[in-house]
């Protein structure tokens, strides 16, 4: 019943993603991210995800589009011919052969492919990662943290508590990150720095 | 004070003296210069007490701690290593005398540099001469290339460059693609480095942790990896370094780096493979085996005879002696390689003889330079006149390395010769003979063109170098005479190197 | 407080790093910047010397293993963390000067919150025992690197830093593939209980792509050939002070990441066994030397040539983690350490010479023996080092390295190790021709010496591996006992 | 066959990976570049969201209906808490409860943690590399890479 929904999703999704590799407008580029991001946040919920869809939307179909798109307006908007979306958007470049990245990523693929053949079928719930740790997370949650209905939120703030206090160390790296790559030079330093050619190589 | 403790304070006194000349620097030449003398005269004077002790059979050790789990920087003196220490502290005095000569007649630059160089030079050599094992010699082989590098570049034009360049890439590669391959080899078979009376190699090949062609194999990598001496092909080094000034040539090129190279190679046919495993060894089938150290014989002996021909060309007086330095230095190998207790014994006794005689004749060579700006040898004509001492000296100590009576090299050559015989390599004995021959062809005209004024030119006026140059040259041109007649002493006293094998 | 030391390492300076930006007065946060490390120096030095009784394990917030985040301390994450951390202190003792020429007044306080950020996420790696923490801390790191890379002087900077971020991220993301992977298989992200619920799966397919990938994305971010595009570019346009620390550190604690994979949650016997990676390893790795040392050789650029050596180097810890004999990985984690000291030496050199002579072209540098004479005598040790002269550091590994390939009878390794330590005299050696032998150019003509406070701190850590070369029990030793450690051998085991 | 029906999400799911590596490889424009790094990303998620899922699941939020449950558990939690030697007798009883409370069937929720942690990574480095690309166009006024190149060759 569910593959109803599953199916034109996960075709919708692998149909985004190959367009975005195609297409050379970045606008339209920019707009199938935030719609392959969207179509993924589906999914997730379908796999029984909900905090992961919620955030997903909200930062990667949210935050991310929005900030490629202030990027993109500060940038040109075009890869390199201006005009609308058109055949020529999806022209191959000429200067360079994808041959090499579509082997690289012909072989990365079927290696990984390789690998599923191991792997647990999917949904199995004898999978290791469903009957180990026993009792598992769902259950030792409850008594540990006293009842809180959300599990996913329950183990962020308990036992992975460090990742939580990492990830939030990982914004404010790039909070500050991003403030010293964008932060102008506000006054002018001495002479000195002119002439600095540091890195300079001819 | 004990030897024990003899032992660090020679190796402590050049350091002293490099600290010494840094501090005094520029600022006071003659300060700095009184330093050098004054401890290269204490370093000889604790030499010469230690060697009372080790002559006499002491065999004073000290260990300075371990490097490397396994890996000890230990140091033991044996008469060999003595005997070589002695030479190098008693020529480091006689040397500094004569810089001071021939650096301020020639008003070198970067003086401070050259005189702690050399100071480091001098521990290298005495570090590997008391070295216990093949580790520290090696740390101190490599010490030994490194700070002399700078005295080789010392000119800093593209000529020194180019010198400094091929000296430091053939010793710094042969050193550590083979002398380094080797000793790791050596430590994975024989589970020790040090150096022992009788060797350490003999019962790693009893049981067969390494066979009598790897054997072979080993002692090449010993021979061509100790580029040090000079054995051909690896010799180019030495020629190269000849634009170092002469004071460096003297000690260093004729005394100090090639004789740790020699002396290297004696130490370890001595005392890692052990003369008896080398000459009982044989390789190959059939009624007639031969040594597994022949192919070194004759490569020593093709060098002896190359080197003399290759000297015979040369008209610049440094390049050949440089090439009579390599043809002496393979005498020394020959020994090594012939390994019986006369020809070890008479190679030890080269280091001594050669060092004294080419320390000599580099000083005239500097002599000359320095007095009469000359550096070809067809320039001479006429130069005893002016300079009869300089010549004087120089026909002294050709005849020691020509090996003729009353020369010291006398006797280092007629054991060789005998280790030769013993082991029945007559065209050996041959070549050792037209060596010799060569080398009255291209040392003895010099001396003798010098004295003859050319017809029809009126004689020189008597213009000596600075005295500071010419006295330290009569003192070891005496000196190359007196260790003939100390030929017998010395022999004693290397005795035991070669009867510990036994 | 003893038992809290572990978590401190990373608490103390990730709570100072958001301080700094609200402190904002750039001469106090360097202050401070300076004491935190030297504080999280003091306590990994403590925590080494704890580990005579054992190895700690600390539950973060009491949540026991397979549920809560386990960092564990053993040999060699605190040795790791103890040279990081040392690096760290003394490259920050070493910045200021250098810091105040390169990059803007206005970002200094943000520019000390990456430092720490970046040392912090270094460490997180070291320390922590739980695969998806490492990643967290690896991201943490590679973004305050990428940032600090962005600074450097030339435009080219950021597009360094960009190349590096696409790079790295690629590598992260491998990474996580690989843990999914594992993960998948497991059903625990705790390294020890990965290893120990292995055996179950260890034939499957799976595993050896979770293998791969991790080590795909370990090799990217230590940059081993032909995976270190990004390296030369980020080192060379990268302010001096952030070469100096990433050059010493970061690649270094990416191999430690792939030795714990090797060694701790995959087996040797996996590895080496099932998998060849060993000829694998060690034909990339004497590939990887003798590419990147050739191509040091024809650099202009003196930065640009100490990247592609530390390209090279990396190749010398990969062989002798490949050896998986006590021997071999002694050498190849002492060559981590003894790399660290050096690398990270010649790079303040480096540092000295751009803040006195502001180009690193080497015509440029022509002469500078004469006018910076310490500079350049600190390169000419270093330079040493690196070549592996004996009574350097350098010397030390080559050696255990080459002892150890003998005792396993690899007769072409050895050999081609010490042909390739030949390169790395022509290209120190050209430099140091270029600084004593040469006619002076006219900026290294009018150059001072470099100031004090700069020249201490290069000369404790390139004198350092003077010592480190001369008295080893607290380098080679401790990483002899990591090793023995890892390969399961009592710490009473004579020596190899 | 049932391989292919076991297997096929995770299939699909390397395939997207493959797609945003493919962009990211290919190297045309930095923003491309960018975004492809955010596909192959945003696929990473996927595939562990997929480990996670249990056939005929529900996702890890216990159901109202447990709450009480749940809340006597809690107390005898902070019970044991103050009596620690009690501790383990509550959790013992908690599982009895728990019993009760999984007759639901939970996907498993530490995928989800994981990847909540990872999805903020992946917006940190977004927006640190699109920060890069804003300063790259600021210094050479162009975002193509082969002209980049092309300017740094000429200076």
């Amino acid at each position: 019943m569910m593959d109803f929904i599953v199916i034109p999703i996960l075709a919708l999704l692998a149909a985004t993603a190959v367009t975005v590799a195609r297409i050379r407008n970045l606008w339209a580029a920019v707009m199938f991210t935030g719609i392959y991001s969207f179509l993924s946040a589906s999914w997730m919920l379908i796999l029984d995800a909900p905090d992961v869809a919620f955030t997903e939307a909200a930062v990667g179909a949210g935050i991310t589009t929005i900030l490629m798109l202030a990027t993109l307006s500060l940038t040109p908007r075009r890869q390199r011919k201006s005009g609308r979306l058109s055949s020529e958007d999806f022209e191959e470049r000429p200067s360079k052969s994808p041959l090499l990245p579509l082997l690289i990523v012909t072989i990365t693929g079927c290696a990984l492919v390789y690998g599923t053949f191991d792997m647990p079928h999917f949904g199995d719930p004898n999978a290791p990662i469903q009957v180990y740790p026993n009792p598992s997370f769902v259950e030792k949650s409850q008594p540990d943290m006293h009842g809180l209905p959300n599990v996913v939120t329950a183990v962020l703030a308990s036992y992975r508590g460090y990742d939580t206090l990492g990830e939030t160390a990982v914004i404010f790296t790039a909070g500050i990150a991003v403030l010293l790559i964008l932060r102008k030079n506000t006054d002018d330093q001495s002479s000195s720095e002119s002439q600095s050619v540091t890195g300079e190589n001819a | 004070m004990t030897p024990e403790n003899l032992i660090w304070v020679a190796m402590l006194l050049p350091l002293v003296a490099i600290a010494l000349v840094f501090i005094v620097g520029e600022k006071s030449p003659n300060i700095r210069e009184s330093c050098t003398i004054g401890i290269s005269v204490a370093l000889f004077w604790v030499t010469t007490r230690l060697a009372g002790f080790v002559f006499s059979g002491g065999r004073p050790t000290f260990k300075l701690g371990e490097m490397l789990p396994g890996f000890e920087i230990a140091f033991t003196v044996e008469p060999l290593g003595m005997l070589f220490a002695l030479v190098a502290s008693g020529l480091w005095i006689l040397t500094t005398i004569y810089a001071i000569g021939y650096m301020r007649g020639h008003h070198e630059k970067n003086q401070t540099r050259f005189y702690a160089c050399f100071a480091s030079a001098i521990f290298a050599a005495l570090a590997a001469a008391f070295a216990a094992n093949l580790f520290t010699l090696f740390v101190a082989y490599e010490l030994m290339t490194i700070s002399t590098y700078p005295l080789v570049t010392h000119h800093g034009d593209e000529k020194a460059k180019k010198g400094g360049r091929i000296y430091l890439g053939i010793l710094l590669s042969t050193s550590v693609a083979f002398f380094m391959l080797a000793i790791a080899w050596t430590w994975t078979v024989a589970g020790t480095l040090e150096f022992t009376p009788g060797g350490i190699l003999a019962q790693p090949n009893i049981d067969g942790k390494i066979s009598d062609f790897q054997l072979s194999v080993l002692l090449g990598l010993f021979a061509f990896g100790i580029g040090k001496a000079a054995i051909m092909p690896f010799h180019r080094w030495l020629p190269a370094a000849m634009v170092a000034p002469t004071p460096v040539s003297a000690l260093l090129h004729a005394v100090a780096v090639v004789k740790v190279g020699v002396f290297s190679i004696l130490k370890v046919s001595i005392y890692i493979f052990g003369i008896d495993l080398i000459s009982e060894t044989r390789l190959g089938e059939g009624a007639n085996p031969v040594m597994m150290s022949d192919w070194l014989c004759y490569l020593a002996g093709a060098t002896i005879l190359i080197a003399s021909l290759v000297a015979m060309t040369k008209d610049n007086l440094k390049a050949r002696l440089a090439y009579s330095t390599v043809s002496q230095l393979a005498y020394i190998t020959l020994g090594a390689a012939l390994a019986t207790s006369d020809s070890v014994i008479g190679g030890g006794m080269h280091i001594a003889m050669h060092a004294v005689g080419k320390i000599t004749l580099f000083f005239c060579a500097g002599a000359i330079y320095v007095g009469a700006h000359k550096t070809n040898i067809s320039d001479m004509r006429g130069l005893g006149r002016a300079m009869p001492l300089t010549m004087g000296a120089f026909l002294l100590a050709t005849l020691s390395i020509i090996g003729l009576p009353p020369g010291g090299g006398a006797w280092s050559k007629w054991f060789l010769a005998l280790g030769t015989v013993q082991t029945g390599h007559f065209w050996l004995l041959a070549a050792l003979m037209v060596s010799s021959l060569l080398n009255i062809a291209y040392l003895i005209p010099i001396p003798i063109r010098a004295f003859m004024t050319p017809i029809g030119e009126t004689p020189m006026k008597f213009k000596e170098a600075p005295m500071m140059c010419v006295v330290p040259l009569c003192i070891t041109a005496v000196g190359s005479v007196v260790l003939f007649f100390f030929g017998n002493e010395i022999y004693d006293v290397l005795l035991p190197i070669a009867s510990s094998a036994r | 407080m003893i038992e809290q030391l572990p978590v401190l390492v990373i608490v103390i300076p990730l709570m100072a790093a958001p301080l700094f930006v609200l402190i904002g007065n750039r001469k106090l946060v360097l202050l401070l910047t300076q004491l935190v490390c030297w504080t999280v120096f003091g306590i990994t030095v403590s925590l080494l010397s704890r580990m005579q009784y054992g190895p700690i394990s600390y539950e973060l917030g009491g949540w026991p293993s397979p549920y809560g985040i386990v960092y564990s301390v053993d040999y060699l994450s605190a040795f790791v963390m103890l040279f990081v951390s040392g690096l760290a202190a003394i490259v920050i003792t070493y910045a200021p000067k250098s810091i105040d020429q390169e990059v803007h007044h206005s970002k200094h306080s943000l520019f000390y919150a990456s430092y720490l950020l970046c040392m912090t996420g270094l460490l997180g790696m070291c320390i922590t025992g739980d695969l998806f923490n490492v990643f967290v801390f690896l991201e943490i790191s590679s973004l305050s690197s990428y940032a600090l890379i962005s600074l450097g002087k030339t435009r080219r900077a950021p597009l360094a830093a960009l190349h590096y971020l696409i790079i790295g991220t690629v590598g992260a993301t491998f990474f996580l593939i690989g843990i999914g992977l594992l993960y998948q298989m497991t059903g625990t992200l705790n390294m020890a209980d990965i290893a120990s619920r292995l055996q179950a799966v260890e034939s499957s397919r799976t595993m050896l792509v979770a293998f791969a990938f991790m080590t795909v994305g370990l090799f990217i971010k230590m940059a081993v050939f032909p995976l270190h595009t990004w390296l030369p570019n980020a080192y060379t346009y990268a302010p001096s002070v952030v070469t100096c620390f990433i050059a010493a550190t970061a690649t270094k604690v990416s191999v430690y990441a792939f030795i714990r994979l090797i060694y701790v949650i995959f087996t040797p016997q996996f590895a080496f066994e099932r998998l060849p990676l060993d000829q694998a390893l060690m034909a990339f790795s004497l590939v990887g030397i003798f590419v990147a040392s050739t191509a040091a050789i024809y650099q202009t650029n003196i930065k640009r040539l100490l990247a592609y050596s530390s390209v090279a180097q990396i190749g010398y810890m990969l062989l002798g983690i490949s050896m998986s004999n006590v021997g071999g990985l002694t050498a190849g984690i002492s060559h981590m350490f003894n790399h660290a000291l050096i690398k990270g030496g010649l790079f303040m050199v480096v540092g000295c010479f751009a803040l006195r002579i502001g180009s690193l072209k080497l015509e440029d540098l022509r002469g500078a023996g004469k006018t910076m004479p310490l500079t350049s005598f600190a390169w000419v040790v270093g330079g040493l080092g690196l070549i592996g002269v004996p009574m350097t550091a350098g010397f030390v590994s080559k050696w255990l390295l080459l002892t150890s390939a003998l005792s396993l009878e690899l007769w072409p390794v050895a050999v081609l190790m010490l042909l390739s330590s030949l390169l790395a005299v022509v290209y120190i050696w050209r430099v140091v021709e270029i600084l004593y032998f040469s006619p002076a150019s006219h900026l290294a003509q009018t150059a001072k010496e470099a100031p004090m406070a700069m020249l201490i701190p290069t000369y404790i850590v390139i004198g350092s591996t003077i010592v480190f070369g001369c008295w080893t029990v607290y380098s080679a030793g401790i990483a002899q006992a990591a090793a023995k450690s890892l390969l399961g051998i009592s710490q009473a085991g004579g020596i190899q | 066959m049932t391989e292919i029906l076991g297997l096929y999400n995770y299939w699909i799911v390397i395939f997207l990976m493959m797609t945003g590596f493919y962009i990211v490889i290919a190297r045309e424009n930095l923003i491309k570049t960018i975004i492809g790094l955010n596909i192959f990303q945003t696929s990473v998620f996927l595939l562990y969201i997929t480990m996670g899922k249990v056939t005929h699941g529900t996702a890890p939020i216990l159901k109202a209906s447990h709450g009480g449950e749940s809340h006597g558990v809690e107390h005898g939690v902070e019970h044991g808490a103050e009596h620690g030697h009690e501790l383990h007798a509550a959790a013992e009883g908690h599982v009895d409860l728990g019993v009760d409370a999984v007759k639901e069937v939970y996907s498993n929720p530490i995928p989800s943690v994981l990847m909540l942690t990872a999805i903020v990574v992946g917006i940190a480095t977004t927006a640190l590399a699109l920060a890069l690309v804003v300063r790259i166009r600021e210094e050479y006024g162009t975002i193509e890479e082969d002209e980049i190149l092309e300017m740094d060759r000429n200076s």
